[in-house]
Formats: C-alpha cells, structure tokens, sequence
C-alpha cells in the first residue's frame, strides 16, 4: 500500500566470520511501524547499522528510498541503544538536539534559522523544551532519551530507527513514549526493536522476529510456535505460556 | 616584570605566550574531552624524531617536527581506529619509537647538536620573532578550522556514531583534529618543549571545564587561563631566575589541584556518604 | 670518534678535537689520533661503543685532566677496557683557575677549558711529548723536534696576541658559554659569560643585557655546541652582533687566530 | 660482540639487559593486561623530578628517581582510584609535573649536570657494577612478589570486583602493583632512559601477548624477548656505533610491528567482509 | 524456619547524594531463594553490593552470617551484572574458576589439591570441565556465564547472589541455568536479580520488588497493585495486563 523506504536483499553480515545475519530479507513501507523483538545477541542493532549504512553487509542488497543507505542518511533518524559518552561532556540539551541538522546544515555552515525552529519544534514534541540549557550529562536517563529522540526527529526522518529505546526509560515515562510514537507514526515509518515483547505487540502494526535469520510476520498474529522457533525455548520462558496477543491493544 | 617588558625578547615570551595560550586554549579542549590526552603525548613525543631528521638531513628541526608530528598524527589516529590492537599498547609503543628515532638521528648528524635540549624544554625567553609569525599562522589556521567546523567537531566529540548518520565525515574530521592537534604541538615545542606539551594542552582545558558546560566559553576560557599562567610563570620564572617553561606548567598544575579540590571538596561534603569500599574499581559510565 | 689506527702507528686517543692537533703535531706520521669527544659536548657525559672501541684498540691516552665532566664520569670505564694504556694528564703543570666567579663560584670547581690559553698549550703539547717518549723512547729525537717546532708556533701565536691586543683599550668581551676564562686571565681581559652550568638561561639575560650594556659590548660571541638562540637574544638587545668561536675545533692555531681577528673587531 | 665482550663494563652491559628483561618481562605483563601502560609512563616521567631533586640536594639522583617514581606510582593509583577526575588528563598533568620539577631543581642544583641525558635516554654501557647489585636486589623483589602472589595479581588484573567479594585486598594489591612498576622504572631508567622506558615495559609483554594465552607463559616470552632485544640491540648500537637505548627500542619496535603485522593479516583474511564503515568507532568491549 | 543468613536493617544508600535504597530492610534465612525485581536503576545491584561489602550504607545495619559482610564475604557467592573484562585476557577457563577459592586459599599460598578438587566439581556442575583450557575471552557470553557460575560455586557459599545472570544468556541455556538453580537451592540460600519477571515467579519461594524502596513478599503471592506500586506504572506495560502466578509453576 505504501511507498518502499527499506529494502534488503539476502543480507548477510559477519563479524570475525561469525555469520551475525544470514539471508535477512525485509520490506519497510513508509506506513509501517514495525517492531523487531529476538534474543540478545540475534543482530537486532546489527540490522539497523546496515540499512544506516554503518555496517556493509558481506553479502546483499541494501536500498533505502531506494538509494544506497549512505546517500539517504539524511532522510533517516536513528536513536541508538547505547549512547556512550562523557557525563562531564560540555553540551546543552539544545547543542545536542541541534546535531540532529548536521547533515542538512552543511558542513562550515553554521545552522539556520529554520534548523533552530525544527530544534525547538522537537523539543517541544518531546516536553523537553524548558531544558534546552541544560547539560545533557546532568539529565536522568530517561530524559536524556527523550532529548535523542528529539535529535532523531529533527532531521524530519521518513524513517525512524529505535534500537531499544524504552531500556534505560522507567514504565511511567515508557507509556508516554509509545503514545509519542502512535503520533509519530502518521508522519514516517517506524522500526522499533526491543525486547519488550507485549509492548511491541501492543503498539506496531508489524512484527519480525530476528535470531541471525529474520522471520518476518507482516501484520498477521504471532504464532506461540514461531516465537518458539526465534527464541529456541520454550516460549514459556519468555512470557509465561500466553503469547502476547493483538488482544492486548484494547487494554 | 614590567620593567623586564622593555627588552624586546622579553615581549616575544609574552607574545608567544599568548599565542600559545589560544592553539591550546581551543585545541585543548577537544583533546581533553574527547580524551585524546596520550594520542597528543604521542605526536608530541614522535615528533622529537623528526628534529632529530632535521638535523640529520640538514633541514630546518621544526620542519622536520612538524612532518613528523603529522605524520604520527595521522599514524596513530588510523592505527587506534582502524586496527585492534589495545589502544594504549598501540600509543605507546609508537611515542617510544618516534623518540628512539629521533635519538638514531641526532646521533647520526653530522657535528653538534646544540639546542637539543631547547627542543625537548623549550624555551618562551628565546622565541624569535620569525618564530611568532610562524605561530601566528598557526592559531589562524586552528581558529579559522574551528570557527568553520565547529559544530561538526562537537558532534564528533559528543557521539561520533550520530555524527556518522546524519552524514558528518567523521573518520575525516578526527584526522583533521589530530592534524591539528600536531600543528599545535609544533607551536607549543618553543614555548614549553616536546616533554611538557601535553601539560599546556590539559590543564588550562581541564582547569575551565571545572568552571563551565558550554565548549564554546570552555575554550575562551581555557585560552585566558593559558594565557595568564604564560603570562605569571614567565614573571615568577623572571623573578626566582628558574625555567620558564616549568614554572608555567607548575603555575598551571597548582591552579588544577586547587580547582579541583575545591570541586573535590564540595563534591564530597554533597555526597554524605557511600565510600565504594575497596574493590569498586572506578566505573566509567563512557 | 674520528680517525683511526692503522698498520704499527701508536694510537693515541684524545679526549677534545684541540687535542688532536697536539699530539698529531708532535707524534707526526709515528701516531694515529682519536677523538673520543668528536660529537656533542664535553661537558656532558654520552658514551658511545666507537669510543669504547677506540680506547680499547689505543695505546695511549691524553687526557685534558682539568676536570672536564666527560672525563670525570667516563674515562675510568673507558680505560678498563685497556689496562697497558699510558694515560697522559695535559694540565700536569698547569695552573688551574676557579670557573667565573661571579656565576658559578659556589661550586668552587676549577674551569676546565684551559687549552684556550696559548702557553697552556704549550704545557700540555710537552705533557703529551712525554708520554710519547715514555712509550716509544726509541723515537725520542723526532718527537722533541717535532715538539719544539709546534711550540714555537704557539709562542708566534701567544706573541701575535699580546701585540695585537696591546693598544686596544677596550678589555671587555661577552661570551655566552664561559669557555675562554684562561684566555682572558693571560691577556688581561675580561670575560662576561651568559650560560650558567649548562642550563637554559632564565630570566636574568635582563641582567646579562644591562650588563653588556654598560661594557659597551657589541658582539656576543657563542660556540657551535651552544644554543644559538640566547646568544641573538642578547645581540638584538644590544645590537650588536653574534659571532662564533669554536673552542673545540681540531685544527687549534688557525682557529685560534681566526679568534684573535674577530676578537679584534669587536672589541673596536 | 664477542670481542667486546671481554671489558668488564660490555659484560656489565649484557648482565643489565638481561636483568632488565627480567624485571620488564614480568611487570610489562601486567602492564599491558592491566592497561596501565600511561600509569607507567607518568611514574616514568616523574621521576625525573626526584634525579632533579638528587642534583639539587646532592643525594643519588637514581635514589631520588626511586623515591618520586614510589610516590607518584602512589599518587596516580589512588587520584585515578579514589577521584573521579578523567584518567588520562589526571595522568598527563601529573607526569608534566614532575618532570617540570625535575627542570626546576635541576636549574637550581649548582654547576653541571653532566649525566642528565643519560637520565632521559639511558646508556646501558655506563651501568656501573653498584647499579648491578642494585638490579639484582630489585629483580628478586619483583620475582618473589609475583611468584608468592600470582593467584591474586592474576584475579586483580582480570576482575577487580570479585577479587574484592573473595576477600582480596584488591587496591593494597593494585598499589603495591604500581609500585613494583615504579621499581621497574628505575630498574630501566639506567638501560633506556626516562623516556623509553614506556617502550620496553609494553613491547615485549605485547608481542608476548601475541604468541600465547597463558599469563605464565607470557611473562617468561616476554623476559626472553626484552633479553633478545637487549642483547641484539646493543650489538647493533655497538657494530653501527649508535645510542644503545633507542637501537634496543627500535629492534622491539620492529619485532613488534612484525608480529601485528603478521596476525593483523591473519584477522584480515580471516573476517570475510564486514567494514565497520565511518563512524564505527571502535567499540571496546571492556 | 531456616537460620538467617542476611539481615539489613534500615539500609540507606546514596551515590553523590541521591538516594538509591531507602529504608531498605530484609532478611533472607538459609534456605530461602529469593528472587528480586524491580525497574533499572531501582538499585537491585547496589542491594547485591550492600550484602558483599562493596557499597557502605550511609545509615542502617547489615549482618551475613551475623558477621559484618566483609567479614563473611568468603561463605558468599557472587555472579555479577556485567563482567566486564578485556576478551584478550590470558587467562584460561580454569584460571577464572579457581579465582573462587582466592578467599580460601590465603594470601602467598597456592590453590592446594582441594581447591584445584572444587574447581573441577564445579565445572562439571556447570557442565564446563571440557573447556578448562579454553581462553575466557573466546568463549561464548553464554558459556563465560556458565564459568562465572562455577567461580561462584567453587567458593562453596552458603549464600549466593546471582545479578541478572542470564541477562546475556541465550534462552535454551536460560532454562538449563534455572534448572542447576533448582539442585543448588537445597544446599544454599540464593537471591536471584532479574527482569524476567516470569522466569523469577516460576522458579523462587519469595519475591522482594525493589525501586528504592523495598516492597518484600515473602512466600505469598504478588498481587498487580504490589507490582503496580513498584514499577509505577500500569501493569499491563511489564506483564501485559496478567501477573504472573504462582500458577505458572506446573508448567
Ligand atoms: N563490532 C563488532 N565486532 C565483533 N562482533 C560484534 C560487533 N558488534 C556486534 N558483534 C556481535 O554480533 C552479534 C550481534 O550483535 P547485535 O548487537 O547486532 O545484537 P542485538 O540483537 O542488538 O543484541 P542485544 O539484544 O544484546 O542488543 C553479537 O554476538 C555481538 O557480540
Ligand atoms: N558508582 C556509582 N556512582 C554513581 N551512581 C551510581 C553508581 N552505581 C550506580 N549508580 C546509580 O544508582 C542507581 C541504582 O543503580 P543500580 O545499579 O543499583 O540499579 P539496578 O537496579 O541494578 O539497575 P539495572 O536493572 O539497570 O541493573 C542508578 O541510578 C545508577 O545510575
Ligand atoms: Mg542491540
Ligand atoms: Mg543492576
Ligand atoms: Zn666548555
């Protein structure tokens, strides 16, 4: 129904020759919200560097806006799992959300007027505007994610890329993000991995599971079965008998 | 003092000081919070080997440090990136062998070698004045590079994989500020020597991020602090007859222990109480 | 280290390049000359494996023996590798003077640059003579010809010098490292010096400046082995000029008149 | 060689290479586990204070280097334990401290200081027999503290945190750690100088590293190899008549470089594809 | 029933003043096994490190063993959150096993034939003893988990604290590891970390919740509103809407 934004071809990616990914085949239309679930270590962030171009597969195709992944980063927002740095780092929240335009200010460009609108507009989204003279070191986790989800959506995306983004994010501040996200969603496609199955489940409109192959289940249910067939355990371990149900979005 | 600024060599050492002060001042700060420390020790200390081809080939020394000083500058900034041998392994070894070089080839050259030692302690009191354009030169280059490309050295600080995606040539840029890095190296090799180079880059840096958040006043800062510790250590060093240099850096490293005891302290009366008793290695959240 | 020993000629190694021509003047074709401090300074201690070689392979040696920090540290370890060899003490006889008083006559060290001084040089060219006819006795007549030839060059030199200086008014001259003090004490010159043990000047080059001032210097000289850099210091604050003397080169009587010359000018 | 070989002080040479290898074999490794390759460094460095404090003060400058490479190997283990200051600016300003003290006080001791190259560089041919004994004594110190407490170094160097939960006074350990380095610097101040010493602490515990797995192991290859280097090394000083300290550097260098070179090429051919393409900074797993 | 084991008595934790536990009280007795939960950042690993010694409490009292913790650090187990080491590290799987016996073994003394005895038993436990050659760092996150374990038992606790052990295991060998969990639980208290509410219901006797404050169960059940006030959230978010049961036990 929608257009094509992500295409993947027979992926595969090895690191020291361990296979990490191994034939991953997957379409993302740009009405989708899909969320990828799969054990640790599966190559879940793996997956998201290849269609940001920062990991080259050894093997297959990659097609983003129907571009090479690095000529359509611009396009792309991306908040990664772990965002390593300095808490002493000397940056404000709005020096942060600000990088987001890097690639469209230019290089030796300062930024714009219209880059500092978006800024504000996105910090505005994510209720992170009083802060914007903070340091970025001095904030609690869950507000610094809100602050890179905001730097993600500054680059006006037609593709978001969330690597779990809620992990480091207390339940109370989860909710609000994921209906964040159910506003996000009628602007841009979404791929969201988490761990979190019964929130995936809840709230994307498609599911993949990934453990090195990707199964991808377009918007049908999950079958107990299949996710039994990713995780290689008894599903029991992982949510107790009762597969996450579509059911659970009435909540 | 004052009545020593009427000697014109005397006014070179403050000139040169200040110019010093603002290549560490902006560089500085990126070396400290990016913690490049010891890849700046590195390039310094390598760069002694190309003094040392200076004066084995009959080239100008500061010629040679500055190739050499590049070029470890580029070596090191591939090797620590692009291979996986443990970083500070890696760094170390390659500081060691550019000092060893430059060691070979002094002992190679052809007759004396006289101011050997100026290179590796420098010496503010001696900067000629040619040596001043040299240095003026120099901080344009690093003040016009960081004026146009601050804000993409300030992602490649904070998170160089974001920088990556939105299309910031990262790899390129950390070539480039080590490169400069090296260049500032060569203009702090008069003032300070190759062995204290690395003091001038980190304290005034270190010494302003105590006081402020924002890169931008770090590095105003940093240059005033860089500035006024040239400016004392060359008087005290006038007056108590000692070298300059050194005092410079103990001016600037008595300045840092009392910055950071005093954040030390209230840092410890804020916390109340958890003493991470032994065995709490330090964990870096980085 | 220069030079080599070849085929029955006495090797003889020397400490400093002045030494060089002292004993090659002397021992003629019958001696084979080292220099153990070719490269770098004196003053510091760098022993090197071509110097241990050299030593090793010498059957004399000719110390400057006022107390030069090369040998003070190394020589003994140099000398153990040869226990036969005949070590000859230039400054037998010389009359050893305090280093300039005024900057470093705590330490109470004598001033070891005494080959600087002409008839200084004549005491040790017959300390070496000496030691060459202690070790080949056989050629004693050629050695003490030869001796006395060269001797009488450093009487021209020495005699040349007084008349030269002798209707100069001006006895003052600056020097950055203070290597010509025996010079000085012979002709009745004084010396300024500006290095102080070796170490990086500091803040009292003002004071050297002031000081040069009101001698009315106009020419600093310094020596190849110097940093020339406080040396153009001072010249520019006066300006006046740098000009180099070598108190280490080889070729020691045109060296020393080349000295004389510039000396002469700059004390116009 | 062999013919050199016969004077006392070449064999003095020989003995203190091998009795340096000793001492840098089995500290280097936990250097280069423990990866406090610049702790080293700066412990090095500063100690150039206490020669500068021995001139001045007229003690033995190499007694003077002991007591400020102790103190310092104290003062950067618990700043960098104890405070939350960034490791590598804490190191690098402590390291230019005490090397601009040792400046001062060397520009304060009266008259010549004659040997102070021979401080930074080393001159192996000048190891008198007292340095020897020395060496010897520091040797054994160094061997009968490894060997009575391998078991709790090995468990300090690979997991801090549960040294700690068995009941290991982990930071006494790590501190006495630093200051079986700090006697290993002096150790090698005399064969390589202040400056190089870095070098032949981490070379050949890291080409050690390279050829085998077991901490034991590598501790021995490593002796072996520094005393490989040491030996070949002052041969080619000695035949081509060049600084023994560097040539010993360089030939380390060299072997080293060979064997990453070697298994870098392995990995190579051995990974297939996978690019880390810009941006992939490199992601240490510690 | 059992004999006491741990006893805190109003623990106060703060990291540069901000509390982490409050009032924190507990006891756990010798043949407890003890499951805890409780959102990241709730200082379940500061709780582990108050009973090991690590972390000094600013106020309050802790008895192991009716001994201060350092005194009886060497009868305590302890398999860490993370275990950070540098995967090139030479040391075998055998090495780091017999780090457990450091305490018993004394300082300047090697491991005695008893040590080496309880090393071996401990990685047949664990089902390691082919690979006691193996370099750590080579091996699998999984299989280095099943060492650390071993490390932990060779200390032959009477009290072992587990910290998010199968955080980095693949579910297969999640089930295994419950499984040894269930033998060792005759022969030492155990108080297990973990997120995987489900895993930590079907297989503990007690549940402790953890978010600064402690909100301690014994064997009873957890009702939704215990969890509720302990994540501060809907429940619905962490365990879709039905709380695990005891229940799930005769899966
Ligand atoms: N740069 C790298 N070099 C070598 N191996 C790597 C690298 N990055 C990831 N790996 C390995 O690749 C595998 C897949 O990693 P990836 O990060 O994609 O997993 P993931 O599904 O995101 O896991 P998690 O749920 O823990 O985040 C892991 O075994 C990991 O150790
Ligand atoms: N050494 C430390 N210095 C400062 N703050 C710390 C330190 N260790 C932990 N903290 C903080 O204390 C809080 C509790 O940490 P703790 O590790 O105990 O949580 P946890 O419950 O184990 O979380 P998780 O589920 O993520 O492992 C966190 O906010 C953390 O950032
Ligand atoms: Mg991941
Ligand atoms: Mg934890
Ligand atoms: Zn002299």
């Amino acid at each position: 129904m929608g257009r094509e934004v992500v295409r993947l071809e027979d992926v595969w990616v090895r690191y020291d020759g361990v296979p990490v990914l191994e034939g991953v085949d997957l379409t993302v239309e740009d009405d989708d919200f899909l969320g990828i679930i799969g054990p640790n270590g599966g190559g879940k962030t793996t997956l998201l560097k290849v269609i940001l171009g920062l990991v080259r597969p050894a093997r297959g195709k990659v097609w983003v806006m129907g571009k090479p992944p690095r000529m359509s980063r611009h396009e792309v927002g991306y908040v990664s799992q772990h965002s390593l740095f300095d808490p002493d780092f000397p940056a404000s929240v709005w020096d942060v959300v600000l990088m987001g335009r890097l690639g469209r200010a230019g290089l030796f460009k300062p930024y714009s007027r219209t880059d500092k609108q978006k800024a504000e507009d996105a910090l505005k989204t994510v209720g992170m505007l009083d802060h914007r003279e903070r340091q970025i070191g001095r904030l609690s986790g869950g507000e610094q994610q809100r602050v890179f989800i905001a730097r993600a959506l500054v680059t006006e995306p037609k593709l978001m890329l969330l690597d779990e983004p809620t992990a480091s994010v207390d339940p109370a501040m989860q909710t609000e993000f994921y209906e964040l996200l159910e506003n996000l969603k009628q602007r841009m496609a979404i791929v969201l991995v988490s761990h979190d199955i019964s929130a995936v489940s809840v709230y994307v409109s498609k599911i993949a599971c990934l453990n090195h192959q990707l199964f991808y289940h377009g918007s049908e249910e999950i079958a107990p079965e299949v996710l039994e067939a990713t995780y290689k355990c008894p599903v029991q371990m992982i949510a107790h008998g009762t597969v996450p149900h579509r059911v659970l979005k009435e909540h | 003092m004052l009545d020593a600024l009427q000697y014109d060599f005397m006014r070179n050492a403050v000139a040169a000081g200040v110019l010093a002060a603002v290549a560490c001042g902006i560089i500085g700060v990126y070396v400290v919070v990016k913690r490049v420390v010891f890849i700046s020790g590195g390039i310094a200390h390598a760069s002694f080997g190309g003094v040392g081809l200076g004066y084995l080939v009959g080239l100008s020394p500061i010629l040679g440090a500055a190739l050499f000083s590049l070029a470890s500058a580029l070596g090191m900034g591939l090797v620590t990136r692009r291979t996986r041998l443990p970083e500070d392994t890696a760094i170390g070894i390659m500081w060691a062998i550019g000092m060893a070089m430059g060691i070979i080839f002094i002992g190679l050259a052809p007759g004396y070698v006289p101011d050997l030692f100026s290179y590796l302690f420098g010496n503010i009191l001696t900067v000629p004045f040619s040596d001043l354009v040299l240095m003026i030169a120099l901080d344009a280059v690093i003040v016009v590079t960081v004026v146009l490309l601050y804000k993409e050295f300030l992602a490649l600080s904070f998170d160089e994989e974001f920088g990556a995606v939105v299309g910031v040539p990262v790899e390129r840029l950390y070539l480039l500020l080590l490169c400069l890095i090296a260049l500032t190296v060569v203009v702090l090799i008069r003032v300070v020597g190759i062995i204290l180079v690395i003091a001038l880059l980190t304290i005034p840096a270190a010494v302003a991020r105590q006081l402020t958040h924002d890169m931008k006043k770090m590095m105003v800062l940093a240059t005033v602090l860089g500035a006024l510790f040239a400016f004392f250590g060359l008087w005290l060093s006038y007056e108590f007859d000692v070298a300059s240099g050194a005092t410079i850096i103990l001016l600037g490293g008595a300045a840092m222990l009392a910055s950071f005891g005093f954040s030390g302290l209230r840092r410890v009366s804020g916390r109340e109480a958890i003493v991470p008793a032994d065995g709490g290695q330090r964990q870096d959240r980085r | 280290v220069t030079g080599t020993s070849v085929g029955d000629r006495i090797g003889v190694a020397v400490t400093i390049p002045p030494l060089q021509e002292f004993v090659q003047r002397v021992g003629g074709d019958l001696v084979d000359v080292t220099v153990i401090v070719s490269q770098g300074d004196p003053h510091e201690s760098r022993l090197t494996s071509g110097q241990v070689k050299a030593v090793a392979e010498a059957e004399m040696y000719a110390k400057v023996g006022s107390g030069i920090e090369f040998e003070l540290l190394q020589l003994d370890d140099l000398l153990e590798t040869n226990k036969d060899i005949v070590l000859v003490d230039c400054s037998e006889g010389v009359e050893l003077i305090p280093m300039d008083g005024e900057h470093n006559g705590e330490s109470g060290s004598p001033d070891p640059h005494i080959w600087m001084s002409p008839p200084n040089a004549a005491i040790m060219v017959r300390n070496i003579c000496d030691g060459l006819v202690r070790l080949d006795p056989e050629n004693r007549d050629y050695y003490l010809a030869n001796r006395d030839t060269y001797i009488q060059e450093l009487e021209d030199l020495d005699g040349r010098i007084r008349q030269s200086l002798a209707g100069v008014s001006k006895r003052t001259f600056m020097v950055y490292h203070p290597s010509l003090g025996y010079f000085a004490a012979e002709y009745g010159l004084t010396m300024l010096s500006v290095e102080e043990g070796g170490k990086e000047p500091t803040g009292d080059l003002t004071r050297t400046i002031e000081q040069a001032k009101e001698n009315d210097i106009t020419v600093v000289f310094t020596s190849p082995l110097s940093d020339p850099r406080p040396a153009e210091v001072i010249a520019s604050a006066i300006r006046g000029e740098v000009r180099y003397i070598d108190p280490l080169a080889a070729d020691y009587i045109s060296n020393m008149r080349a000295f004389l010359d510039t000396l002469l000018e700059a004390l116009e």
